[in-house]
């Protein structure tokens, strides 16, 4: 067997075993979280601190009764909740998870997919994202989950188009779209948060409104449509939408953290003369400033209260893209300068 | 001044622009200004070119821009040499008097504005037609002078006769113009160019370049661009077949008579000849058939004046016989004596004309002979002006008349061509008779019209008789320049007959005709034209004299009522055109109008038309208003170009 | 490997555009569509075009197909097919000639025998700088005139996709005319 | 193994015949719009296809015009089925024959 073949295999399993403890993660992290802002317990029985409520969780999703509405259009219905776990898994395999390692008689990236296009890619599979929304919606032939998907496909639409635009101004000082070049690119200059401050504002915001989290969870908003598209979903099937959010956070988390944050790196520490510790080092740095993203994301989801349809539409298209545009002019004019 | 030759038609037609555009709304004090004035300032440029000319007597050209048409370049150009001096002069004098004389006769007319910005606009085109360095200027104000007639003639719009009439005189010079321009164009595709300063030249240098083979209709270059010409100097100057126009053109106010139907426009048939007196040498046939029918046309019109009744129809077919009597000089090569009469027959034409003027103004628009009479009392100066003119035009010795006709009977004597001389004489002593006729029909005798209309009578004010006093001066004046060789006595009085030497140019290898008449045969000439010119006043003025009147018409009309009848209703020449021309091409034209534009053509579009209507009658149902439909049909075109490259 | 990948996504790709065309519901035939656009980019990347075949992801399905979808569900169009007279004669007419065009080049295409080298797309048209030079040097008039032509088309959808003035759409002009 | 670039246009000829069958059968405005973005990704297909046998870049730039173009064209196409539908409250080409005689 190749050893390419085999290496990006184990780099695959790695990061595919890391992504499926997200959500269970996630579920405590968000219960206790909330509960601690609101200043009760919550979840709090099983084990210390609760911390196999998750595991719970999963086992309650796996064993609830798998109800599929009878006038629901099935294959489509059936199909959805597969569909959202799709883009969440593979937009990982572009992104960089740690330094380059040594195996046999060759260096190897820590990336699944080392593809020029890479961060385009990202997009494009993240933008698949918004189908299993719409099907799931409007399989389940229910006016509220309908509503919620139409919701769902004009917001996602969108915002992917402020994320695009800044992410682009990215690349531009890179010169590459490759996620890896990104990371050596922080590694020796600046952190782009700093230079590129405004494209990572409109990238944040971004974020929220492409995963659905409040103040963005427009398609689900269960004051106005129950549970938007997922209204008519239980058990095992709720569950993968579930985890297809928690699991597509961590992915936007970890893209944000590579274009901003420098990625696995840190300043100031020679990774590639470490070996192995050094990968280790490199995969538990992104691992951490990912865990505060995503903690970020559960701060403001019981912080602020949700935008209202065409007030999120504004925002989306008269300011976010606006200043994306923006940011973008001025970061290809700050290269071309020679300033970055 | 000579500079400033470009100025003349300019200053006319700024003041044709000024009062055409705004004269209607402007006082009539300011329309006569500019009707006058522009005239006016236009006549002291050309006296004072023509004074610069006299002193260099070189021929004088000024270009200003050229026209080109492919390999074709006209220049736009101005010639002043002896030729357009003398006609410029002409032009611009008794046009001016006209226009002052016209201020008092027109002062009542509703048209005054419109009617002086049409006589500048006249002059205008006039002054081009004699100023042209080349034949296409020429042929523009050709054109500019028929259109001015038109408007001129039909200047009473309202009545029914002068609009019919200025139609008439428009499609007879067409006939003309047609002629000419194919005269123009045979010029063109022979020696590229219209100026005289290139053709004629090159002509006189080389005639065999024109007489050589046939051209056209059996007749060489020269012969066939003569004819072309003349023909088309016979629509403008009124001669067989195409004067019927003339007569007619007496429903335009009586000035413009005087101006355009006497003095100018209708000699500028003769002036072309003049101009182009080169070919001509070479075309002697055609020279000839000029005479002839310049002969033909003085003798024929002075019997038709005899039995005219109308003062201005007299007038008018003295004006055509006396134009004969410049065709018949030009036609015998004596051009300069064509352009004597030309010049002295302007003069007192146009004296007569505006003399005529002044009494039908008198008698308040009233037109008839037999209805004046013993005018004489109430319109002293008039009848003594219309007197000079009849003087002058029946060759009273020391008057113009005299030495104009002279020359040309003279030439026609010196050419041998005796029968032309007869014809000649024999219209000279007719003319003496009819002018006469007219002249103690009009101011001898009793009044003959309404009490109204004598009580109405009155001599006109002085803006009309200053230039009829002036044109009379000219009348007796203007011969004086070409005193005949036999009454100069030794000198050589004669300041005319060379006038021309520089314009006549001797084509090449023509043989220089040197006709000496012996001093006794030219007295005996001498005498002749005198007794027929006086013979004619005693012949009118026992018939007409006293108090007699109409007495002898009636006499004349009962003793020989047929030929009465002929001559009152001119030959019938206008009816015979009428039933042999004008109706069969009204008839022809009916045919083409209902059988070929009706039938075969509408019918042609028709059928088309219906054939599409049919066809979309029926192709509509293709259009079933589903895009799907449609988009098959393109699908299948798109079907058949693949297949249609790909095999 | 390749005739491997290209066997399987040109059967995915056919066999999920005859369901575009065929599916009487036109979400199936839209989400068919989406796999016929995955399909026919992963074969852009097999031909040495990744950049054109992630574009086609990014733009088509990520974008102008979720257009289609929100318009269909905007519209609720349903399966409703109206059957009108002279149909069958389009249907068959369309039939036969497509089959006879799509044969026609297929069979032209079967005789001749192109490209069949042995190594993969050249580093040079692989390479995102080279496609970006031609775009940005020989193609750059037409760029920025398809830029204008975007531009042009959405002001154009939005006048037309616009509600009448009068309607409740235009909450805020009134809101601002209210104010003294 | 690798594959012939005619297989590749031979594959884009069918996905054009079965989207322009679909383009000329179908009654839904919508359906026919998918049609055609059909047979929009053969032509691009094909365009690919011979970039790639001429080692050009010519051939991905003009896909690329053809993406925008087709992004224009839904905007458009979608933004007057929307204006239709308001005033006709369909989209069934079949009903909607203004044209016809």
């Amino acid at each position: 067997m190749n050893v390419d073949v085999l290496v990006t295999v184990v780099k695959a399993v790695v990061v595919l075993v890391l992504l499926l403890q997200v959500a269970p993660i996630m579920i405590w992290v968000e219960r206790r979280g909330s509960a601690f802002m609101q200043d009760r317990p919550g979840p709090n029985r099983l084990g210390p601190f609760g911390l196999f409520q998750g595991l719970a969780d999963a086992v309650k999703f796996l064993f609830k009764e798998d109800v599929t509405p009878a006038l629901a259009d099935k294959p489509l219905y059936l199909a959805a909740p597969v569909l959202a776990l799709l883009p969440a898994f593979t937009t990982s395999v572009v992104l960089p998870w740690g330094p380059n390692f040594h195996w046999g008689d060759k260096d190897y990236r820590f990336i699944i997919a080392d593809a020029d296009t890479g961060v385009l890619l990202f997009l494009a599979l993240a933008s698949l994202g918004v189908y299993s929304l719409v099907m799931a919606g409007y399989a389940s032939n229910n006016k509220f989950s309908l509503l919620g998907s139409i919701r769902a496909s004009a917001q996602l639409i969108s915002y992917e188009l402020a994320m695009t635009v800044s992410v682009l101004a990215v690349v531009i000082p890179v010169n590459s779209f490759n996620l890896g070049d990104v990371v050596e690119y922080q590694r020796t200059h600046v952190w782009n948060f700093l230079p590129q401050f405004l494209g990572f504002l409109v990238f944040s915001v971004a974020a929220f409104a492409e995963t659905n989290r409040l103040p963005f969870d427009l398609p689900e908003a269960e004051s106005e449509l129950i549970a938007g598209f997922h209204t008519e979903y239980s058990a095992m099937r709720f569950a993968a939408f579930f985890m297809a959010e928690y699991t597509s956070m961590a992915a936007l988390s970890a893209l944000g953290v590579t274009l901003y944050f420098g990625g696995w790196s840190l300043p100031w520490i020679n990774y590639e003369g470490l070996g192995w510790i050094g990968v280790a080092i490199g995969l538990g740095t992104l691992l951490a400033k990912v865990a505060v993203c995503m903690f970020i994301f559960v701060w403001v989801r019981w912080t602020f209260p949700r935008f209202r349809y065409d007030q999120l539409m504004r925002l989306g298209w008269k300011f976010l893209l606006p200043v994306a545009i923006l940011n973008l002019i001025a970061v290809a004019a700050m290269t071309l300068a020679g300033w970055l | 001044m000579l500079d400033l030759l470009w100025l003349i038609p300019v200053l006319t037609f700024t003041g044709a622009t000024l009062n055409g555009l705004f004269g209607a709304k402007l006082p009539k004090s300011v329309v006569t200004a500019i009707g006058v004035g522009f005239p006016g300032a236009a006549l002291l440029v050309a006296l004072g070119a023509l004074w610069q000319f006299a002193g260099t007597a070189e021929a004088f050209s000024q270009t200003y821009w050229n026209w080109t048409a492919g390999s074709l370049t006209i220049p736009v150009a101005f010639l002043l040499d002896r030729l357009s001096a003398v006609m410029l002069f002409v032009v611009t004098f008794v046009g001016f008097w006209i226009h002052v004389y016209s201020v008092g006769y027109m002062s009542h007319e509703s048209g005054y504005w419109r009617y002086f910005a049409y006589l500048n606009l006249f002059m205008t085109a006039m002054l081009l037609l004699i100023l042209g360095d080349n034949y296409l200027i020429m042929f523009v104000g050709w054109e500019g002078v028929g259109l001015c007639s038109y408007l001129l003639i039909g200047f009473y719009y309202d009545q029914v006769f002068p609009p019919y009439a200025g139609k008439k005189a428009f499609i007879v010079n067409r006939i003309g113009d047609f002629a000419f321009l194919v005269g123009m164009f045979a010029l063109i595709a022979t020696f590229g160019s219209l100026r005289y300063a290139d053709i004629f030249p090159q002509i006189a240098a080389n005639p065999g370049l024109v007489t050589g083979s046939d051209y056209a209709f059996g007749l060489p270059l020269a012969g066939f661009i003569a004819l072309c010409f003349f023909v088309g100097a016979m629509g403008k100057s009124a001669q067989i077949p195409l004067y019927v126009w003339l007569p007619d053109a007496m429903a335009g106010p009586t000035p413009v008579s005087a101006l355009i139907h006497a003095a100018t426009m209708v000699t500028a048939g003769v002036y072309m000849i003049a101009r182009t007196n080169v070919i001509y040498q070479l075309a002697p046939g055609i020279s000839q058939f000029v005479a002839v029918i310049g002969a033909a046309t003085a003798i024929f019109a002075a019997t038709i004046a005899i039995a005219q009744n109308d003062i201005k129809k007299v007038l008018a077919y003295s004006t055509v016989s006396q134009l004969g009597y410049m065709f018949m000089a030009a036609g015998l090569g004596a051009y300069s004596a064509a352009i004597f009469h030309l010049g002295t027959h302007a003069f007192f034409k146009a004296l007569l004309f505006l003399g005529s003027g002044s009494v039908i103004h008198a008698m308040g628009g009233e037109q008839d002979m037999r209805k004046m009479g013993g005018l004489g009392k109430h319109l002293p100066q008039t009848s003594k002006i219309y007197w000079i003119g009849c003087l002058a035009i029946a060759g009273i010795p020391g008057l113009a008349g005299f030495f104009s006709k002279d020359e040309i009977l003279h030439a026609a004597a010196a050419e041998h061509q005796w029968a032309l001389y007869a014809v000649g004489l024999i219209t000279a002593l007719l003319t003496a008779v009819y002018m006469f006729r007219s002249h103690f029909l009009t101011f001898a005798g009793k009044f003959r019209g309404t009490h109204e209309q004598e009580h109405h009578l009155h001599e006109s004010p002085p803006v009309m008789t200053i230039p009829l006093w002036v044109l009379a001066a000219g009348a007796i004046g203007a011969g004086w320049i070409g005193i005949p060789e036999l009454l100069s006595f030794g000198a050589d009085l004669n300041n005319f007959h060379d006038i021309l030497e520089p314009i006549v140019l001797q084509p090449a290898g023509l043989a220089v005709e040197e006709h000496h008449m012996s001093g006794a045969l030219q007295w005996v000439l001498l005498l002749l034209a005198t007794a027929a010119g006086v013979g004619g006043w005693f012949i009118a003025r026992s018939i007409y004299g006293r108090e007699r009147g109409l007495a002898a018409d009636r006499t004349f009309e009962q003793r020989w009522p047929a030929v009465h009848r002929l001559l009152e209703n001119k030959y019938y020449v206008d009816e015979i055109y009428d039933r042999f021309i004008v109706r069969p091409l009204a008839a022809l034209s009916y045919f083409f109008w209902k059988g070929i534009d009706m039938l075969v053509i509408d019918g042609a579009v028709n059928t088309g038309a219906s054939t599409v209507e049919v066809a979309g009658e029926v192709g509509r149902f293709s259009t079933t208003g589903n895009v799907r439909n449609y988009a098959l049909y393109f699908f299948a075109g798109v079907i058949v170009l693949f297949v249609w490259l790909i095999l | 490997m390749e005739l491997l990948v290209f066997l399987i996504f040109a059967f995915l790709a056919v066999a999920a555009s005859l369901v575009v065309v065929a599916h009487k519901n036109p979400v199936y035939s839209t989400m068919a569509l989406v796999v016929t656009l995955f399909a026919v980019a992963v074969l852009f990347v097999l031909l040495g075009a990744p950049f054109i075949g992630v574009l086609q992801v990014l733009i088509y399905t990520g974008a102008i197909v979720v257009l289609f979808l929100f318009v269909i569900m905007l519209l609720n169009i349903g399966r409703e097919e109206s059957q009108l007279a002279g149909h069958k004669a389009q249907f068959f007419t369309a039939i036969f000639g497509s089959v006879l065009f799509g044969g026609l080049v297929i069979l032209a295409l079967s005789s001749v025998r192109m490209g069949a080298q042995s190594d993969g797309p050249s580093l040079a048209l692989v390479s995102l700088k080279g496609l970006a030079t031609t775009l940005f040097t020989e193609y750059l008039l037409p760029f920025e005139i398809i830029g204008l032509l975007l531009l042009v088309a959405v002001i154009g959808a939005t006048v037309a996709a616009r509600r009448p003035p009068q309607g409740e759409g235009s909450v805020h002009p009134q809101k601002e005319e209210a104010q003294p | 193994m690798t594959v012939p670039v005619s297989w590749y246009l031979m594959l884009a000829a069918a996905l054009f015949a079965i989207g322009t069958i679909g383009a000329l059968t179908r009654r839904n405005g919508i359906s026919i719009f998918l049609s055609i973005e059909v047979m929009l990704n053969a032509a691009n297909l094909t365009l690919i296809a011979y970039s790639r046998q001429l080692d050009s870049h010519t051939g991905q730039v003009v896909v690329f015009f053809v993406l925008a173009v087709a992004a224009a064209e839904a905007a458009v196409g979608l933004a007057l089925f929307i204006a239709v539908f308001r005033q006709r409250h369909t989209i069934d080409l079949n009903r909607i024959n203004l044209l016809r005689w």
